[in-house]
């Protein structure tokens, strides 16, 4: 996870202006608008419509058609579980059953504690050794719910981590 | 009568001189290149189904109803998407084919709310007509799956309601915002089964919507329904008519119960709007029968009594008596008389025949004079007519648009749509504004050449302009010397050559940088065909007429008159105001733009109106206003303006108006100048009679009646039986017998009547028998003048002057939601957009006056002060503010002065040097504004007015 | 002595520990005072064996694998260093019949190389077809793509050659080529083993399409699903900027061209060029009704080369060895290699690339070993998860675009996804709608709204309810997407749902009764 | 607020003023004409007896004068 900035109107304007010059750089920019402040900001939603002479609506109709973008952060951790049919002929809805049982999330749920919000993702390209996942930023195959368990158990341990 | 139901194509009508031939159920049918397998099979008599698809947007081919089979092709192509080609054969009806459209039909329902008989779109739902067309028999998903009926309705939007749960996602709401209205206001929401409809993460009011119906125009269910639909249920019968607003001039259907208006919906084949609407337009009518609305004659002896209600023999033979008696103690050229843009060309043209023929004068004037008069008088001397000369159309085939002193966005929607239409295939944009006004930048619009001028400076501009292209060769000079006057050319030349018009000399001056003015007149010399569209921002100024010839001299040498896509295009302020003006309603000129002293014309007018015609010009509105505080001028007859709020320096008007004896207002509402009147004739509203219309492109449009005049007399009869009782004997029994009149007489309108608009729906004139369709595009061939004459256009500051006293410069415009004097926008709820008069200021000024957003502020000239609401914009440069004059209370023309044009006295209300600080009360004459609402608009109760 | 010891930094490799595994090495190493160097290699394709450690030695690149970081003390003890043995030595990677049988021609360097280093990549044959390119004319090496037969990759097996002849033919101010990586198939993973082992393939290939279009700009949209291969590709992309490859000259030649990396947003449905194309315009991804088709009017209504990363990445391989050398591979209409990617349940999953024609049942028995759990196949999808589910008697079809076509199946990006007899096809059927709908841009009304009744229909077969007519519903509605949808993610999605009905009736039947 | 006296003479003078302003870049002979042609075109009689009294006021533009002057002239005449 990252450690995401609160909304800053300067320092979101700048990141608008760093990528309006891209050719249809709507993408580039709710990227890294997300990237800092861990989701695109209401706020930020003129900004880039005036950036790239579009309307606040196209921006919002933009917005809400990637499952990517948020309009509030996420929990500080997000565990995508890969729900396609390669990681299902390997066991992935068992797994996910368990998985999301031991949280007490649904789908697109985030845990009690706030610490994890739990998204389904379809393929991560590891089809050859399934079930795949990805926790945050890093890659996960051969899933298990114990290896999962671990893995969530290391992200806000440093000790166990290193 | 019967609702009037326009065929829809399903995709854009395509114009190409190659034709394809193809077999559509075993029929054979020519098309132009580019038509849809869907329009091509309508031109075959074949109706394919569809819902996502009309024929003003672009094919979208989202709702697969449409669907063919092509003899050669795999799958089953929508038909909307796929161009007919040669040889094509096409099936639109098989079993195959149908059991799709039930299975699309299907899938629609099962996410549809089933309240056929209690929707306002019921009779009126194209979702119903196609699950008609298809024979849908059953939904076997059932209405148990997963849905999207309990989603929220929208009512914020004052005329229209978005009621989520009957929404297709046809997209077609989303596209008219696009495509049609360029405000890009709506999206989808979503994607998938949750796609919803969406302005934007608010609701329609906070939106961007400019509320101008476009969505609700082209929804097919009742997802987006008008209010006055929800209430009152569908329309039975509709009248084509032309819209009371701007000088767009577009075609509505007045869609009826009875006499009630249920809604008014623009008109496919409307030669102004092809379709379009604005929200004033579209929505804005109910103030034709506000409660406001005065229906039944007054008068009184003095302002300060009551207003008794009479009888209308009472009341105009009161006024005819009073004019007779001032004429007799003050002579003949003691009255006059202000003819109305709002009405009709037939009612203009009777006020101009009574003053004329009645009063014996040629003391008429009409509100062009505080418009567009300096276009009547530049265009006329440069190139011969009165008049632009382009229809709108025209714009599509632009490739440089320069928009100088005008907001069309805000004050001419359904045009400007168009133009953004082509801004955004590609069009070049110069904008010289000294407001960044929408068009400069806005969705998908971006001007290149943006030159916020300091107000005052358009000559110095477009002189700067000329240099440029006269010193860099840019200069068109085949079509100067096969089209224009030489000499003057070369004389113009030399002047426009001279150093001192360089951009980089005037930079100072005009405040534009001087390689904006460069860049500027180069694309607009080279970049092809270039056309001019200008406003009020060019005229309202003491060199208003110089800045319209200005223009005239950089289209000339550059070639820009006389085909599609150039030319100069005043777009003008009132519904009529280009009428008003064909209808003599200048004191110099009679019908026609034809000087008085010209004995020929006289004598032809005087044999038909067995008058006796004066050969003298006549007194223009501030003439006759000057010489009523001389005590001169006694009295008037105004019919529909409000030159008490529409007119400068107010103090002065209301002055003039209180010296005078005798002040018939003829009007819908007791409005400003009312106050000061002696006689209240109760006016007709545009749906209470029939008559014509001419709008900035010169279209001559009908009006029609839909309902009885709430008065019992239509303005023309008003005016009729006025002129009787003077005892000058006019003797109509309809509006079409004026136009006949008026034709004989109008060598230009020759060819007009009732009849032919009837048939052909609009022409534009000149129209006779050299052009009896009328004439689109003037000068083509040459100028109506014969060649087209250069003038020198030198460069005079305007005497209104900033200096440490009034340090800023305040100019004066309006907005999308209202119009002029707001007598009409204020009484519908367009007043929920702009419930005030605001004056904005940059906040460098603010700043440094110590305002804030929202601060009560007082707004002084050398002619008097009002207090508004600031607001804090960069719209509006440093040094510049800007405000409305929509509401009468905010007292604008307070503030402006009496400069003038030079040449038509068009008042300068776009540059007053003004001071402002912050206040916590209001002005003096704003108190006595409030206290006048009620002291002069008092009317005696019935029972005293019997006594 | 530096020894080059190499860790894949494939995603999948880094899903299993590499990162962890190769700092392990490193410290190791260290310790016992040797001098190893790590390489961040590309995956060789193996991804069973991930990750595979390799160590040169005299006798050649020795690999061990799977390497757990765990395992790393171990192998340091027995030698790793020298290629000494253990358990996890599977000895020299080229022995392997797994990658000694393959016909690896766009994937010749992937996983020998340093993917990043340019060096490596010329050493290894790199850029000889862009030289080649350089000094023919646009037609001729249009000529050359369609001498190759090389076909659209990415699905739709459109050829190639005459999609580069159309945008090269085209009149325009400028013209882009975009390579679609927006590989959101279930059980594929090429494109991105390609991006992340050898990215200067995909970019030397659009080069060469720029040059031979016309083309002057390049964009490569990536999902975000694949962070790795957007990390190394965008180093990739500054080297070659650094070096010349692209930018104003090309290698210094008249030829201008850039390249820019685009991530996608979470959103299958860009995987469908037009979509993509207006995604990458910065808009909301709605299918675009063709005509007019990409190559005439494509990215900011320019025309645009659209093709997949497999297709771009076989034209340096075409170029530099003869588009005929590469047509002598396959069988039919369909010539040259084709990457296979072997997952789901299978004992030995990974990339293999041959020519066209192998047998289903040759890639899943003689390269998979059958299924990871040990139980019999019991289906198979072929082509993502728009492609039918075949049963493992039909598993003899040669992989060749018209021969699956003939039996009612596709073989798409050439994503394998092997199934045991555990699985349910009534439940895949009715994932194939919920992906649909999870999915669908919304545009068309068959897919938005027949994807959401499909899953409700199939609902209410396994509940027994009216079992038949919702059959007939079900059937109904896949013709309806088949015809009526406006483009492949809807009008394929009924492909896996009949094929399932079609092969594995039963599962429905019992499923009504159990329930 | 009513106009002082002679405010209304003073305005015209202003508006002739005005008038020849346009023209002064014009040739003396054609910027007569043309101020003279204006005027005659747009003013109303009472209007130009009202300017031309005050041919003597120093306000009044010398070019107007000299069209005043050919005004007087023609009404004469």
């Amino acid at each position: 996870m990252a450690d995401y900035e609160d909304w800053d109107a300067a320092r979101g304007q700048d990141i608008v202006n760093g990528l309006a010059g891209l050719e249809g750089a709507t993408l580039p920019i709710l990227h890294a608008l997300q990237a800092a402040f861990g989701c695109v900001p209401r706020d930020a939603v003129p900004m880039v419509a005036d950036a790239l002479n579009m309307s606040r609506a196209e921006v919002h109709g933009c917005i809400t058609f990637y499952h990517d973008f948020r309009a509030e952060p996420a929990a500080r951790h997000v565990l995508k579980l890969c729900r396609a049919e390669a990681c299902q002929a390997a066991g992935a809805d068992a797994l996910h059953r368990q998985v999301l049982d031991e949280l007490g999330v649904p789908w697109h749920g985030t845990t009690a504690d706030g610490g994890i919000t739990v998204e389904p993702v379809f393929c991560l390209g590891l089809c050859a050794c399934g079930p795949s996942a990805m926790l945050d930023e890093a890659p996960m195959a051969r899933v298990t719910a114990a290896g999962l368990r671990a893995a969530l158990r290391a992200r806000d341990d440093p000790r166990v981590a290193a | 009568m019967s609702l009037i139901k326009e065929l829809d194509y399903g995709t854009p009508i395509r114009v190409s001189e190659q034709t394809v031939t193809l077999t559509i159920d075993g029929q054979s049918v020519s098309v132009p290149l580019g038509t849809s397998v869907m329009a091509a099979a309508l031109h075959a008599g074949t109706q394919i189904p569809k819902l996502c698809a009309t024929d003003s947007l672009e094919p979208f081919g989202s709702c697969r109803l449409c669907l063919v089979e092509i003899e050669g092709r795999r799958g089953t192509p929508a038909s909307c998407t796929t161009p007919a080609e040669n040889g094509m054969v096409v099936h639109t009806q098989n079993d195959r084919l149908a059991k799709l459209r039930r299975g699309v039909m299907e899938l629609y329902i099962s996410d549809h709310p089933l309240d056929c008989l209690t929707c306002a779109a019921n009779g009126d739902c194209e979702l119903q007509d196609m699950a008609g067309a298809v024979g849908l028999r059953e939904v076997r998903y059932g209405y148990g799956g997963d849905n999207h009926i309990h989603s929220a309705k929208d009512e914020s939007n004052p005329y229209f309601t978005y009621d989520a749960s009957k929404c297709i996602v046809c997209n077609r709401c989303v596209r008219a915002c696009e495509e049609v209205q360029g405000t890009f206001a709506l999206t989808i929401a979503g994607r998938g089964f949750e796609s919803r409809v969406a302005p934007g993460n608010t609701d329609f009011f906070g939106s961007e919507c400019v509320s101008c119906g476009a969505c609700v125009q082209a929804c097919p269910t009742a997802t987006l329904t008008e209010k006055t639909v929800i209430d009152h249920g569908q329309p039975e019968h509709s009248t084509v008519t032309t819209c009371a607003y701007c000088g767009v001039g577009c075609s509505f259907k007045a869609e009826m119960q009875g006499n009630r208006v249920v809604r008014m919906t623009p008109y496919k084949h409307g030669g102004a709007n092809a379709g379009h609407s604005c929200v004033k337009g579209r929505f804005a009518y109910g103030y034709a029968t506000h409660k406001d609305r005065i229906t039944k004659p007054m008068v009184r002896a003095k302002i300060t009594d009551p207003w008794r209600e009479v009888s209308w023999q009472e009341a105009l033979e009161h006024a005819a008596s009073e004019f007779h008696r001032l004429q007799a103690a003050f002579g003949v050229d003691s009255i006059g008389g202000i003819t109305s843009s709002r009405c009709t060309n037939e009612e203009a043209y009777l006020v101009q025949k009574l003053v004329r023929a009645g009063f014996g004068n040629n003391n008429v004037d009409t509100c062009a004079r505080v418009c567009h008069s300096p276009t009547g008088y530049g265009l006329k001397v440069t190139f011969g007519t009165s008049a632009g000369t382009q229809d709108f159309a025209s714009v599509d085939q632009a490739d440089v648009i320069m928009v100088i002193g005008a907001n069309p966005t805000d004050a001419h929607p359904v045009f400007a749509s168009r133009m953004k239409r082509r801004l955004r295939a590609g069009a070049k944009l110069i904008v010289v504004d000294p407001r960044h006004i929408d068009l400069v930048r806005s969705p998908h619009i971006k001007a290149q050449h943006h030159l916020p001028l300091r107000p005052g400076t358009n000559v110095a501009v477009l002189n700067a302009m000329a240099h440029v292209i006269v010193t860099e060769g840019l200069v068109a000079e085949d079509y100067v010397r096969a089209r224009c006057d030489l000499a003057e050319f070369e004389s113009w030349a030399r002047f426009a050559a001279d150093p001192r018009h360089a951009p980089e000399a005037v930079e100072a001056q005009t405040g534009v940088p001087a390689a904006e003015i460069r860049g500027a007149a180069r694309l607009y010399a080279t970049g092809g065909n270039a056309a001019i569209y200008y406003g009020l921002g060019v005229t309202e100024h003491s060199q208003g007429s110089t800045t319209v010839m200005a223009m005239a001299n950089l289209a000339m040498a550059t070639g820009n008159i006389g085909r599609e896509g150039v030319g100069i295009n005043p777009l003008r302020g009132q519904n009529n105001v280009q009428g008003s003006c064909d209808m003599g309603s200048f004191p110099h000129e009679l019908p026609g733009y034809r000087h008085v002293s010209d004995d020929a014309t006289r004598e032809m007018f005087d044999a038909v109106w067995g008058s006796k015609l004066r050969p003298e010009p006549g007194l223009r509105i501030n003439n006759m206003l000057d010489e009523a505080v001389e005590g001169r001028f006694r009295g008037i007859y105004i019919q529909g303006e409000d030159i008490a709020q529409s007119d400068p320096n107010t103090h002065h008007v209301i002055a003039a108006l209180e010296a005078m004896e005798c002040v018939v207002v003829q009007d819908l509402f007791l409005n400003e100048t009312a106050k000061y009147a002696h006689i209240f004739l109760p006016g007709s509203s545009f749906l209470e009679k029939d008559g014509t219309f001419t709008n900035a492109e010169r279209r001559i449009n009908l009006v029609r009646q839909v309902m009885p005049p709430m008065a019992g007399l239509a303005d023309w009869e008003t005016t009729m039986a006025l002129s009787n009782a003077l005892g000058y004997r006019m003797n109509y029994t309809h509006p079409s017998e004026i136009m006949d009149e008026i034709a004989a007489l109008t060598p230009t309108f020759a060819g007009v009547s009732f009849k032919r608009l009837a048939e052909v729906g609009s022409v534009q004139w000149p129209c006779n028998d050299a052009a009896p369709l009328g004439t689109p595009v003037m000068h083509v061939d040459r100028f109506v003048r014969g060649t087209g004459k250069f003038m020198i256009t030198e460069y005079v500051a305007t005497e209104e002057r900033t200096g440490p006293r009034f340090p800023l410069l305040l100019t004066t415009g309006r907005i999308l939601s209202q119009y002029n004097v707001g007598a009409q926008t204020l009484r519908t709820e367009n007043i929920k957009w702009h419930p005030q008069d605001v004056l904005e200021i940059h906040p460098f000024d603010a700043e440094s006056r110590g305002i804030v957003e929202g601060d009560l502020v007082m707004l002084a000239s050398r002619s008097g002060e009002i207090a508004l609401a600031a607001h804090l914009s960069e719209r509006v440069q440093p040094g510049v503010v800007y405000t409305t004059f929509h509401h009468a209370k905010s007292g604008t023309n307070v503030i402006t002065t009496e400069f003038s044009d030079w040449a038509t006295n068009c008042p300068e209300y776009k540059v007053t040097a003004v001071q402002v600080r912050p206040t916590n009360r209001l002005a003096d004459w704003q108190e006595q504004f409030a206290d006048n609402e009620v002291a002069l608009k008092r009317i005696a109760p019935r029972a005293a007015a019997a006594a | 002595m530096t020894v080059s010891v190499f860790v894949p930094r494939d995603m999948m490799a880094v899903a299993l520990g590499a990162d962890r595994v190769a700092a392990a090495i490193e410290a190791g190493a260290r310790r016992r005072g040797a001098d190893g160097r790590i390489v961040r290699n590309g995956s060789r394709g193996l991804q069973w064996l991930e990750p595979l450690v390799e160590v040169v030695t005299p006798k050649g690149r020795i690999a061990y694998g799977p390497v757990s970081p765990a395992d790393v003390e171990g192998l340091l003890d027995a030698g790793l260093l020298e290629g000494g043995a253990h358990a996890l030595c599977v000895g020299r990677p080229e022995d392997m019949p797994y990658l000694a049988r393959q016909h690896r021609l766009t994937f010749e360097r992937c996983g020998l190389t340093d993917p990043i280093s340019i060096e490596d990549y010329r050493a290894h044959g790199g850029l000889a077809g862009l030289q080649r390119a350089l000094g023919m004319a646009p037609a001729a090496i249009v000529e050359e793509v369609k001498k190759s037969g090389l076909r659209g990759r990415g699905g739709a097996g459109f050829p190639a050659g005459i999609k580069w002849n159309t945008v090269q033919q085209a009149h325009s101010d400028r013209k882009y080529v975009v390579c679609n990586a927006d590989e959101g198939d279930s059980g594929t993973f090429a494109d991105r083993l390609l991006m992340e082992g050898d990215p200067f393939c995909l970019i030397e290939g659009m080069v060469i399409a720029g040059i031979a279009t016309g083309a002057t700009k390049g964009l490569v949209y990536l999902r975000s699903e694949y962070p790795v291969a957007a990390a190394i590709f965008g180093q990739a992309i500054a080297i070659a900027r650094r070096e010349g490859l692209i930018g104003i000259s090309v290698l210094g030649s008249p030829h201008a061209f850039d390249l820019e990396l685009r991530i996608g947003a979470g959103a299958y449905i860009c995987g469908e060029e037009t979509s993509m194309l207006e995604s990458l315009e910065g808009k909301r991804a709605i299918v675009r009704a063709k005509p007019p088709i990409p190559a005439l009017h494509g990215f900011m209504g320019r025309p645009t080369l659209v093709n997949n990363v497999m297709t771009l990445a076989a034209v340096p391989w075409i170029l530099a060895h003869g588009g005929q050398t590469y047509a002598d591979y396959g069988m039919g209409r369909s010539r040259g290699t084709l990457p296979i990617q072997l997952a789901g349940n299978i004992k030995r999953g990974g990339l293999i690339e041959y020519a066209f024609g192998i047998s289903l049942r040759e890639v899943i028995e003689d390269f998979g070993g059958g299924t990871a759990s040990g139980r019999p196949v019991r289906a198979v999808q072929v082509g993502g998860p728009l492609g039918a589910y075949l049963p493992a008697h039909m598993l003899d079809v040669p992989l060749d675009y018209e021969a699956l076509a003939g039996i009612q199946a596709m073989l798409g990006h050439g994503g394998i996804v092997v199934f045991d007899d555990s699985v349910d096809m009534a439940r895949q059927a009715r994932f194939a709608f919920e992906f649909c709908a999870a999915e669908s841009c919304g545009k068309c009304t068959p897919c938005r709204i027949g994807a959401t009744r499909g899953v409700e229909a199939i609902d209410k077969i396994v509940a027994g309810m009216e079992r038949q007519r919702n059959l007939a519903v079900v059937q109904d509605l896949c013709e309806l997407m088949t015809d009526g949808s406006l483009c492949a993610m809807g009008g394929l999605t009924p492909l896996p749902v009949q094929s399932a009905l079609r092969h594995f009736a039963d599962d429905f039947a019992h499923l009504a009764v159990a329930s | 607020m009513t106009a002082a006296p002679g405010a209304e003479g003073a305005k015209l003078v202003r508006m002739a003023n005005q008038i020849a302003a346009f023209f002064r870049s014009y040739p003396e002979a054609t910027a007569q004409e043309g101020i003279r042609g204006h005027l005659l075109s747009f003013w109303t009689p009472r209007m130009l007896q009202d300017l031309c009294e005050h041919e003597a006021d120093t306000k009044v533009d010398s070019l107007v004068r000299r069209v005043i002057v050919s005004l007087r002239t023609t009404a004469k005449g």
